[in-house]
């Protein structure tokens, strides 16, 4: 038996080898859709968007678009389509949400990602095309994130962007303080410069030694030629790195001095103001202020002034509106925080990160109910994550050259009766609503093929009474 | 331990001791702060048999003693609501209304704390009875120095806040019955033979009852026969307070906690006095609005003593913080002595240097109102109990 | 154990600053009249209006002119409702709202327990919700009777409290026996009250009726609060139970039909929770019972919870069943009443019926359809102005107005 | 975020004990009540100084710190509340200097005053004051007012005051956390973001300067920040140091034995510290030394290279011819010293023993605090400061002698529990530590409030502290005592102007603050 399934697997691949040519020449598609939000300009009126394989080939309206002969047209006269959502930060998909050890930037998040976690399902549904995994916020520094799509059956089918960035955490980590966890981070950078600074004395001191022993015997001294490549960064430089080769660095400290490269990209979880400015600092000390973005906690509007200064892109807590009771006068300020960094002009990208409030669709309705215009909003969950990720060309928009990312809702994205009824991803449909098995089990008790029935019926457990009030999701400590 | 239970050989003498011819002392001070708006720099007291006769710039001296002070001399300081010079009274928990009970049968006016306070520059103390019932009976009002207990000091203590709900209703608590446990059953299976209450529902509707029975003792407080000390501690356990005390026309002190200047205008209206429980928390910010509040309104108010280590000291931070929060001085100095008084209905007693008031004098080596002041002597009822 | 007086004086104190003393509690009465512009008016009487003017006086409405238009200073597409009604709102209850010295308590209502004071209040008007129904706390089988109120008004219960409809609220499953203890064991709290299982619970509702119903022959049965369980019986009180489950709402509609077959009366019966409700919908249904829906869970990650319970509402409004919404007195954005309403019509429930469960349906259940609940001519000014289409997440309350007293 | 202390309630103390009655009884019989009390009871025949501590040796501040050598140890006769004139020894430099010339950055101030109080017991009648650029340009009787600067007048101009224990700007979690690192600083832990009624009502009150420090319950809680509550919102402006003082908790666990244990470990612990620093300043002199070696030694080589290449020749000649692999001459030179592994802990604890910091212990118990003095008198350049100190009469002589502070807060001893009822300070703590000659320091305390600081003042003199020490009190022993002598504390030229011009006697209840300058600007000024 095994030595059929390996042939098998061998003449399926030279199989599809054969065939992908025109499988994929055959895989144009065209959607015409009622409205087409394309996020690079005003929507479009019955307009077309055209896909071969899985890029976007054009975009436009009907009849100034002309559709291939052989390319497989979805007709979807009364529906929207709009790209799919891009998750700017997310700690969902993966089993654990942090280390136990304060600094581990060597760990990646590939090894924990699991492609059939419910809350890719969940993605699909409510339209998310592109998420941004990372770690939780409980650590100093923790492992390196990636950007997947939430389909596929293996992590590198998923794979969009691998180690997207790395997850800090200026916060209290739980058991430390403020101050211990700001000594405890700056002691992490502060490690990676004596450890370079050790191997360049090292191989100087060797290098001298050999000199002076070739002098002793007489031997003309010809050196070694540097292997390793010299520092960059704006922050601070080793001199003389050059000298050693970057394989001889530990690797566990080897994406920490990516970091103060300026080569990777930082996520800094901010819970408080206070702690913004502390954050800041110890980001241009180590050189990575440009590539660092906030993930930032409630109530970090007060430091918006500071974050603007420092030009720091940041994502916004998913609980957009911040309430604050002052003791004194028992007065109530609300704040909407997303109206605050747009005044100060602070790119700000929408989470629904752990706010049990469904997902993207339902934070940017809220921001536009709370003030912000339909675009920002509507941006803010496609294209400005988009750019955070330094994905701009490919997902976030409808526009040539993308990612064929298109989501159909049956009504206004935004409103509280419309529905996602189709998900493409790479231009291959990954959601029908209509034949979503696991809504057809509970609106319509329809049992999915292969199951056998729950025996006293679908017991659901969310009865609850007035002493286990369903207690709000963002509760939930990660 | 059943408070009734106690017999203190308390001297129950209520007006001051009568000699016919008692000897008349005329005190001279630097400053005499009457209490009453005007200070006599220098000033005379004239006491006789325990009472002020005279007071004014210069006073006729002759046929009694001159006494020289050096410093500045004031009414003594009336503290209200104390609950720590009951010392270990137990709190009966035998019933939810003990009309009938007077803390005036436990209480020890010999006691050092008592002498404390006089030395400290209280004279007058207002005790109420430890309680976790609806009625906890009669407090009383005793001199501090030479622990004369007033006759008319005993107002009906009624309490209006959740310290009256406590989960233990059973007065059998450790008592063996013999043969194990066994229990009463209450009208449908709850043990609570009491009749404890643990709701304000609860609690008015028993409250009422007893007002409207003329055989239970409580009733005398309606119209005022009996004077009450209405105990609440938020916003909402005053009002239901004030309400009930209109509803009844009863006339005493209101025990308010921080908030109560917001209903600063209710509480004039129903002609109650407040006792400001004052600095419960830590941030005053209430307590002092509430103080300014109460003084605009015309309500006479008094501080609760509250510190069991400090309580004088506890007692002059408050009035100095109502004067910096924007009090005038002898607003201020009025809630530690005539206001507080007026409080509890002894402003024609003491409070202030007046003739016809108890000879309670205080002489201080600095203004009575700063707290860098400390004082040197005391009179109570026109007896000296301690000097520095 | 002598109870210190142990309000420490604390001598670390800050020095009070000086702020503006808040409102006294004698709202002045000379603005409560005024006028609202909207360019569209749903009256929850049926009727949408375009270009509306509405005025008001003494916090009664005086006049509806539709078509009047836009006044300087008015912002276009605002939606006016009338001001929205929770029958659950759960406010101010403390430990000691209820009498819970014994298991069943008719007599006594919520009215002299509620804190008026409490900032809940304000935070709940401004959530658009102007009326509500307050109810004790359930610790006991049988709590006592509820007191309806507006969430804005004089500080004193006697003015605030509206004359409407009484309810006597008690509850059903194990809720009431969570904090007893069996009655052996230590004998000294009020807390060794039967019952402690679902069955005692059951039991006691069942005696305390027969008991009443019985009472005038045998007096010795009778029992303080029996004639508020004969006013039940006779249909003057309404029966408020909670229970969510199922189980609870199978138990509560049998022992209404139970009382019916004895022949002592027919209880009109309200049931408060209701989220299974869908399960046995013809029970109901027969029982002519009617459900205020608990608060919609949030959607999370798991489907059950959002897709089939944001469907109950639907379901319910399809079997002809009486419902209304409440949000349980949450005022965080997403858990309103108004976003109860929104979850609603998610779930598949028109607009027009989704502001009817939280307008006039709860004002008819008061039995105030005469003042609460639709926007016309005599009725209270309560309103509510939106800035675009009333339950959706992309628009907001802008102004509350409650007696024709707008809400700071 | 304001820290709200709900925990047991807070009794009033300075250091209160029960005992309060001593002050009267003892006044009376003469017999102090502590055990066998140390004291001459009536307080008015003791003469005392009122020594200013530790003034000469202070930190080494920026250029123009004056050199403030003159000793002024005017004699306080100390019959109550007398304000008698001192004889005022030390000379009279406050002859204006000539203004410098460049243009100033900040706001130039003039303030005049009826009574300018330069420090506790010297004070100028109808006095002015020059402000300009954050520092104390001039103080006098005859000033004129600098063009284009703005007027300031009140009735009193004095030194803002100084709390010098207070919990301004910290998170409850900070306070309380006893897993702190002697490395952590407390500057990391400021948040002002929360609701600020305590800064704002501190500020009004006078209180221009806090201390507040992290981990109250750590066994070095690292270092702590002096901070202008006039300018908590700009993270440069706020900083006078953000390294005020070491802080460390001793009677941490209830039982006499581990009591005895922490002391030994606070003592083990400086003690590393200081080696540490020894072993890398041996390291770099080693280093210097090695590389000098090294230098001539590669000299030498140079010079006889050739000679030695052809040595080398030879040598692979003669190889050869035998036949056998050539090996090369064996070359040995020194090894470069090793260089010690980087501590932070050890770093912050060194310059502690070594004396650039205070070391602030909170300790109540005479046992601890006597073993304390004990381990720590072969430290001469440590310097301590005690906070507590409810016992502290019992070692007052010690203290005295070497001029230790000791800092009393109204708040009931942090371990209430653990620490006996008749062992609690009382109000008379103040006063009896002042008679001792032991240098007074009023904080507002862990659950105390800034705001309420010159009340606690007031009332200390209510129990017997004289008045001129309660207000050094607050303002130049706090100063003295974190090494700021130089530089707060008093009105006098080269000092920063953290001024107050107040309406009345500092004392006194009713007295408001009119302007108050922090960092030589307005930051407090009647609203209009």
């Amino acid at each position: 038996m095994k030595l059929l399934s390996h042939s098998w697997t061998l003449a399926a691949c030279v199989g599809a080898l054969a065939w992908t040519g025109p499988l994929m020449a055959q895989q144009k598609q065209a959607i015409k859709a009622g409205t087409v939000i394309t996020m690079t300009g005003e929507p479009i009126e019955n307009g077309v968007i055209l896909m071969d394989g899985t890029r976007i080939t054009a975009v436009g309206k009907a009849d100034e678009v002309e559709i291939p002969w052989d390319a497989e047209v979805t007709e979807a006269p009364n529906m929207v389509a709009m790209p799919g959502f891009v998750e700017a930060h997310s700690t969902d998909g993966t089993d654990r949400t942090n280390e136990t050890i304060d600094v581990a930037p060597f760990f990646d998040v590939q090894d924990s990602i699991n492609p059939v976690d419910f809350f890719f399902e969940n993605c699909l549904r409510y339209g998310v095309t592109t998420v941004n995994i990372q770690q939780g916020n409980n650590t100093v520094v923790a492992a390196m994130g990636a950007v997947v799509k939430p389909f596929g059956h293996t992590v590198d089918l998923q794979m969009v962007y691998p180690q997207s960035g790395i997850k800090m955490s200026i916060s209290p980590k739980s058991g430390k303080s403020r101050a211990t966890q700001a000594a405890t981070l700056r002691q992490a950078f502060h490690d990676l410069r004596a450890h370079l600074e050790e191997l360049v004395e090292e191989k100087k001191v060797g290098n001298d030694r050999a000199r002076r022993e070739a002098l002793a015997q007489g031997r003309d001294y010809e050196g070694e030629d540097a292997k390793g490549r010299a520092m960059t960064g704006k922050g601070w430089i080793v001199e003389g790195l050059e000298t050693v080769p970057r394989v001889e660095i530990d690797e566990k400290m080897a994406p920490l001095l990516k970091v103060v490269e300026g080569k990777m990209r930082v996520f800094m979880y901010c819970g408080s103001p206070a702690e913004v400015h502390t954050a800041i600092e110890i980001a241009k000390e180590n050189g990575f202020l440009e590539t660092m973005t906030f993930v930032l906690g409630s109530g970090c509007h007060k430091a918006a002034d500071a974050i603007a200064a420092a030009k720091v892109p940041v994502i916004l807590s998913s609980n957009l509106v911040h309430i604050e009771t002052d003791p004194l006068t028992e007065e109530e300020t609300r704040t909407f925080e997303a109206q605050v960094f747009q005044d100060k002009g602070v790119t700000f990208a929408l989470t629904s990160n752990n706010s049990g409030l469904e997902s993207l669709w339902y934070q940017a309705a809220l921001a536009v109910g709370q003030g912000l215009s339909r675009e920002d909003a509507l941006a803010a969950v496609t294209t400005v994550p988009a750019q955070l990720l330094g994905l701009s060309d490919r997902v976030g928009a409808l526009k040539p050259g993308a990612d064929a990312n298109v989501v159909l809702y049956d009504g206004d994205p935004l409103s509280m009766r419309s529905q996602v009824q189709h998900v493409f991803i790479d231009g291959q449909q990954v959601y029908d609503r209509a034949n979503d098995p696991r809504l057809k089990h509970l609106l319509e008790g329809e049992q999915p093929k292969g199951t056998q029935a729950d025996p006293d019926g679908a017991r659901e457990e969310s009865a609850e009474d007035e002493g286990s009030e369903d207690e709000d999701e963002s509760k939930k400590d990660d | 331990m059943f408070l009734l239970a106690l017999t203190v050989a308390a001297s129950l003498a209520g007006a001051p001791p009568q000699e016919t011819n008692a000897p008349t002392v005329v005190l001279r001070a630097d400053h005499v702060h009457t209490g009453t708006g005007a200070v006599h720099s220098p000033g005379m007291v004239k006491v006789r048999a325990g009472r002020i006769v005279d007071v004014g710039a210069s006073l006729n001296t002759d046929g009694a003693s001159v006494l020289e002070l050096k410093g500045h001399l004031s009414a003594g300081m009336v503290a209200l609501g104390d609950q720590t010079l009951l010392g270990e009274q137990g709190v009966d928990t035998t019933r939810f209304v003990l009309g009938e009970a007077e803390t005036r049968l436990g209480f020890d006016p010999r006691q050092p704390a008592m002498q404390r306070l006089a030395q400290e520059g209280v004279t007058t103390v207002v005790l109420t009875p430890p309680s976790h019932s609806l009625v906890a009976g009669r407090g009383l009002i005793a001199k501090t120095g030479t622990g004369r207990v007033l006759a008319n000091g005993q107002a009906m203590h009624v309490a209006f806040d959740a310290e009256m709900f406590v989960d233990r209703a059973d007065p059998m608590e450790g008592q063996d019955f013999g043969g194990g446990f066994f229990f009463f059953f209450g009208p449908n299976g709850a043990v609570n033979p009491n009749g404890y209450k643990s709701s304000y529902s609860g609690a008015a509707e028993v409250l009422e009852e007893n007002v409207q029975d003329p055989n239970s003792p409580v009733s005398k407080i309606a119209g005022g026969e009996v004077t009450a000390w209405l105990r609440s501690s938020d916003r909402a356990e005053s009002a239901r307070a004030i309400a009930f005390a209109k509803r009844h026309k009863v006339q005493g002190t209101l025990e308010a906690g921080p908030r109560i200047g917001d209903l600063a205008a209710e509480v004039k209206a129903s002609g109650l006095g407040v006792a400001l429980t004052m600095f419960r928390e830590t941030d005053p910010h209430f307590a002092t609005q509430s103080a300014l509040a109460l003084t605009r309104a015309g309500v006479p108010y008094g501080f609760c003593l509250s510190a069991k280590e400090q309580p004088v000291a506890s007692l002059r931070m408050a009035a100095a913080l109502c004067r910096r929060a924007g009090l005038t001085a002898d607003q201020s100095w009025r809630a530690l002595t005539s206001g507080a008084a007026q409080a509890v209905g002894l402003e024609k007693q003491v409070g202030a240097l007046r003739q016809g008031l108890d000879a309670d004098l205080v002489l201080w080596d600095g203004q009575p109102g700063e707290l860098t002041s400390r004082v040197l002597q005391v009179w109570v009822d026109g007896q000296k109990v301690s000097a520095r | 154990m002598t109870r210190t007086h142990t309000f420490a004086f604390a001598l670390a104190l800050s020095i009070g600053l000086a702020t503006a003393r808040p409102a006294s509690a004698q709202e002045d009465q000379a603005n409560n009249d005024g006028k609202v512009y909207a360019s569209v008016l749903h009256t929850s009487a049926g009727e949408t209006l375009k270009d509306v003017m509405v005025t008001f006086a003494d916090g009664k409405i005086t006049a509806i002119a539709p078509g009047s238009a836009l006044p300087d200073g008015y912002a276009e597409g605002l939606v006016l409702t009338a001001g929205l009604i929770d029958l659950s709102a759960r406010v101010t209850r403390s430990e000691n709202a209820v009498e819970q010295t014994n298991e069943v308590e008719s007599r006594l209502s919520v009215a002299n327990s509620l804190d008026l004071f409490d900032r809940t209040w304000d935070r709940l008007a401004r959530s658009g919700v102007t009326t509500v129904l307050a109810t004790p706390p359930d610790r006991n089988v049988v709590g006592g009777l509820s007191a309806v109120l507006k969430t804005q008004g004089s500080k004193d219960m006697a003015q605030r409290q509206l004359n409407a409809r009484n309810f006597l609220r008690g509850a059903m499953g194990d809720a009431p026996s969570s904090g007893n203890r069996p009655a052996w064991g230590s004998p000294n709290s009020i807390y060794n009250r039967r019952p402690t299982t679902r069955m005692g619970v059951e039991w006691e509702w069942r005696r305390a009726f027969f008991d009443a119903a019985a009472a005038p022959e045998y007096p010795e049965l009778e029992f303080p609060g029996a004639d508020v369980f004969r006013a039940v019986l006779a249909g003057n009180i309404t029966l408020y139970v909670q229970a969510f489950t199922v189980i609870d709402i199978r138990t509560a509609v049998f022992l209404k039909e139970e009382m019916k077959r004895e022949g002592f009366g027919d209880i009109q019966m309200w049931i408060d929770g209701g989220s299974e409700a869908w399960k046995d919908a013809q029970l109901l249904k027969r029982s002519n019972t009617g459900v205020v829906l608990s608060p919609f869970p949030s959607a999370g990650y798991s489907p059950e919870r959002s897709f089939q319970a944001w469907r109950v509402a639907k379901d319910l409004d399809e079997m002809g069943i009486p419902f209304t919404l409440s949000a349980h007195g949450r005022t965080e954005p997403g858990r309103t009443l108004a976003d109860q309403a929104g979850r609603a019509m998610r779930g598949g429930l028109s607009f027009e019926k989704a502001l009817a469960a939280v307008t006039s349906a709860p004002a008819a259940v008061l039995g105030l359809e005469d003042r609460l609940g639709t926007v016309e001519v005599g009725k209270d000014a309560d309103f509510v102005l939106w800035s675009g289409q009333p339950f959706e997440l992309t628009s907001r309350i802008i102004g509350v107005w409650v007696d024709g007293r707008q809400v700071q | 975020m304001r820290f709200l202390v709900k925990r047991s309630p807070f009794l009033l103390a300075v250091g209160l004990a029960s005992s309060i009655s001593t002050g009267w009884a003892q006044e009376a019989n003469g017999s102090h009540d502590w055990e066998g009390s140390l004291v001459a009871a009536a307080p008015s025949e003791t003469p005392f100084a009122l020594q200013d501590g530790n003034e000469e040796e202070g930190k080494p501040k920026e250029a123009n710190a004056q050199k403030d050598d003159s000793k002024d140890d005017s004699k306080d006769d100390d019959e109550k509340k007398s304000k008698a004139k001192k004889k005022d020894k030390d000379k009279d430099e406050e002859k204006p200097e000539p203004l410098s010339l460049a243009a100033p950055q900040g706001p130039v101030l003039y303030l005049k005053g009826e009574r300018v109080i330069v420090r506790p017991g010297k004070e100028i009648e109808n006095g002015q004051v020059i402000v300009r650029d954050g520092r104390i340009m001039a103080v006098g009787t005859d000033l004129e007012a600098p063009e284009g600067a703005r007027v300031l007048e009140g009735a009193v101009i004095c030194a803002g005051f100084m709390d010098s224990f207070s919990t301004l700007g910290l998170d409850r979690a900070s306070l309380t956390t006893s897993g702190s690192e002697p490395s952590a600083r407390t500057v990391d832990a400021l948040d002002f973001f929360g609701p600020d009624h305590d800064r704002q009502n501190a500020l009004k009150a006078g209180v221009l300067v806090a201390e507040s420090h992290i981990a109250m319950n750590a066994d070095f809680g690292g270092t702590g920040v002096l901070l202008r509550t006039g300018w908590a919102h700009d993270p440069e402006k706020r900083l006078l140091t953000d390294e005020s003082a070491m802080w460390s908790r001793l009677e941490r666990s209830g039982n006499v034995v581990t009591r005895v244990e922490e002391v030994d470990s606070l003592i083990s612990k400086l003690e590393s510290g200081g080696d540490y620093l020894k072993s890398w300043r041996t390291y770099e002199t080693k280093l210097a030394e090695w590389e000098k070696e090294i230098a001539e030694l590669e000299e030498e080589l140079e010079k006889d290279f050739k000679k030695a290449k052809k040595d080398r020749e030879k040598d692979i000649e003669k190889a050869k011819e035998k036949g056998k692999e050539h090996k090369e001459k064996r070359h040995k030179e020194p090894k470069p010293p090793r260089k010690p592994r980087f501590d932070p802990d050890k770093e912050i604890l060194g310059r502690v023993i070594e004396g650039k910091m205070p070391l602030v212990v909170v300790a109540t118990r005479a046992a601890v605090l006597r073993n304390l003095l004990e381990a720590t008198k072969p430290f001469p350049s440590l310097r301590l400061v005690i906070a507590g100190g409810d016992q502290a009469l019992h070692v007052a002589p010690e203290l005295a002698a070497r001029k230790i502070p000791v800092m009393v807060w109204p708040s009931e001893p942090l371990s209430s529990s653990s620490v006996p009822s008749d062992t609690r300070g009382s109000l008379e703590l103040a006063g009896d530590l002042a008679r001792a000659g032991i240098p007074v320091v009023i904080g507002s305390g862990f659950s105390g409030s800034s705001a309420a600081l010159p009340l606690y003042a007031s009332l200390a003199v209510g129990y017997g502290l004289p008045e001129e020490h309660a207000l050094a009190a607050i303002t130049t022993r706090p100063a003295a005592a974190f090494g700021m002598q130089n530089e707060l504390g008093q009105v006098r030229r080269g000092r920063r102007a953290e001024l107050l011009i107040l309406d009345g006697d500092p004392l006194a209840v009713g007295t408001q603050v009119q302007f108050a300058i922090s960092g030589g600007e307005v930051v407090l000024e009647p609203q209009k």
